[in-house]
């Protein structure tokens, strides 16, 4: 079965994204098929490279990273989500005329499209949020 | 024909769990999650109002959220059951759309 | 209707402008307009408080997006669901809330009301319907 | 010596303003702001629970949230005060301290 | 008491692990205990699940930092309230809270309980004794 | 009188860091003092340069930085906070090894005991948060 999953809110704050991450890797342990992931509202901050968790804590964005990397899962932040909460790619910052940017490996930036693609292509839409 | 409800906050704070078991229908599952999963000892404010729906709905809990929060499993309502993830999935599979009650 | 056309129900619990949620919701909806599917709004808990006519934000300085439920016909949005339940518990009547119409090319391009005043048990009928169900 | 208690939460989504009232003190001020408006319209389902105390604290709300919210100040409870940004002010000035009821 | 020295109140109204503010508060309170202030940390509607015992988050993949809590008489924090009330509603008793103990200095170094349980009106009275208030 | 103030929110998405700038405006104008505004939690993020917001919508971060500007209004980022959840300087960026950094003019990292401090120098402590 396909799952798509959305994940609202922002890592640590939230448990959201935690929560989001078990789901998916026990998802994918039974034989079904995580596509994509969309990252909406809070949720876009997620992909920041520059997060610097305490060392006995887990890296939530290192955790998506890999996860996708090994499992061919598409990470997408909502470009509207991120524009407002000052997530950006290369492309993007370049755009706005932005001296950095702060994507991470692994996460691209695209439009709402791709949630409502999400919601038709899949079979279970599953939200984690607040 | 079922939806999987899923509720994350804790019933004591906010009005989600509640206002899911009124929207859940006969044969529907309503699993509690994050905080959420303080709605399921027994002896609480809130056990009734879940428990007068935990005949024709089914109830879950998820255990690593139990554990996390130091709730003895030994504690919760009659007819609420645990399950782990894997189970979560499961629950999800099952049902033909999920619900998240945010 | 195809077999390619989902049922989109759009969960609406939060009331607006103390977060974000309402706002970016709308956004959602406006996009996922072009894609042709079967969409529903559900107004439901604090949800039925985006709908209040008369919002006027000029002093919080935050945008009145509540003018956007009134375009909602011209992108073929046109069944929103308001629980009666929720408004009543919260001292409102569907006079309270904004008059959202359609023109229906089905009828002639006659007006016609998007919103519909349910009970509860209609709301867990609705869900019940669904594909899709996009919370916020 | 009072304290300005300031509730951002919808009464019928979350319970700070019943936890709030039911910590505040005789002399204290109450000032709902935010999402936390949505408990000062009369004919509410907490609107009583606010009544009750409306005599030996003082509830206050703010007026620009108020009119965000498209809250008509002329269905607001008897005794409830609307006050501006400059009244908020005033209000976190006048008493001893500020308690937010997050 | 000096006059240089404050009246400080952590509320604690949140339960751990959903969000990050229980957690977030502790860090503020073992900086805050550095500044020789006086202070008292009050638990009440879902801050009482803060201190419940048995806390194992190994499954979730969440730092536990329930644990920490017991460190806090080395820092001098030694007030923790803990509203019966609230406790009652959630169908917890003290016997389900950790045992949090220090050492008084100025009794021969007796160990000592910095739980005590009390009641809302004695909170409401906590509360309005206080210079600062940090709400979370 | 002299304000202290907490912001415990990010910005757009909880109305806290909007309802405190009100709030600080307004003391201002009073002729109340300002010295400190702390940004916790959430909060941090409204430090952050890289934000996007749409044209028609306010610029939550310019708001502060040039009220602070005008009012010397010391605009803290805690340290601890910013670090989960990628908000740095340039020295921390550096020490922390990572390419990019993203705080606004105006804002300064520092530790809790900034917040400490504010509270026990100013007359009154408010926070706003969610």
């Amino acid at each position: 079965m396909k799952f798509g999953v959305v994940v609202s809110e922002g890592p640590y704050t939230h448990q959201a994204s935690d929560t989001a991450y078990h789901f998916v890797v026990s998802a994918l342990e039974a034989g079904h098929e995580v596509p994509r992931v969309f990252f909406y509202h809070d949720g876009v901050n997620v992909g920041t490279r520059l997060s610097v968790p305490p060392q006995d804590e887990r890296n939530i964005q290192e955790q998506w990273t890999a996860l996708a990397k090994e499992h061919e899962i598409d990470l997408v932040i909502c470009i509207a989500a991120a524009q407002r909460r000052g997530m950006l790619d290369e492309n993007e910052a370049s755009r706005q005329g932005k001296d950095a940017n702060n994507i991470a490996d692994g996460f691209r930036i695209s439009g709402l499209g791709q949630l409502i693609e999400m919601g038709i292509q899949t079979d279970r839409l599953m939200t984690f949020g607040d | 024909m079922s939806t999987l409800h899923t509720v994350n906050k804790s019933p004591f704070t906010n009005q989600s769990l509640l206002s899911c078991i009124a929207h859940a229908k006969a044969g529907d599952a309503v699993l509690m999650i994050e905080d959420g999963v303080y709605g399921a000892p027994a002896g609480t404010a809130v056990a009734d109002a879940l428990a007068a729906r935990a005949g024709e709905v089914s109830i879950y809990v998820l255990g690593p959220d139990l554990a996390a929060r130091g709730l003895d499993a030994g504690r919760i309502l009659d007819g609420v059951n645990a399950v782990d993830y894997a189970g979560f999935v499961d629950l999800a599979a099952k049902h033909d759309r999920a619900v998240a009650w945010l | 209707m195809s077999e390619d056309v989902k049922k989109f129900l759009y969960l609406n619990r939060k009331a607006p402008y103390g977060t974000i949620y309402a706002l970016e919701a709308l956004e959602v909806v406006l996009i996922g307009a072009a894609f042709d599917q079967d969409v529903s709004l559900a107004f439901l808990d604090d949800g039925v408080f985006q709908l209040t006519k008369g919002q006027d934000t000029k002093e919080i300085g935050v945008k009145n997006f509540s003018p956007t439920f009134r375009a909602l016909g011209d992108y073929e949005v046109t069944k929103l669901y308001v629980e009666k339940e929720s408004l009543d518990e919260r001292g409102l009547s569907a006079d309270d809330l904004q008059e959202i119409m359609y023109e229906d090319e089905d009828d002639d391009w006659a007006e016609k009301p998007s919103i519909h005043i349910v009970s509860r048990a209609e709301m867990a009928d609705l869900i019940a319907d669904q594909d899709v169900v996009l919370s916020f």
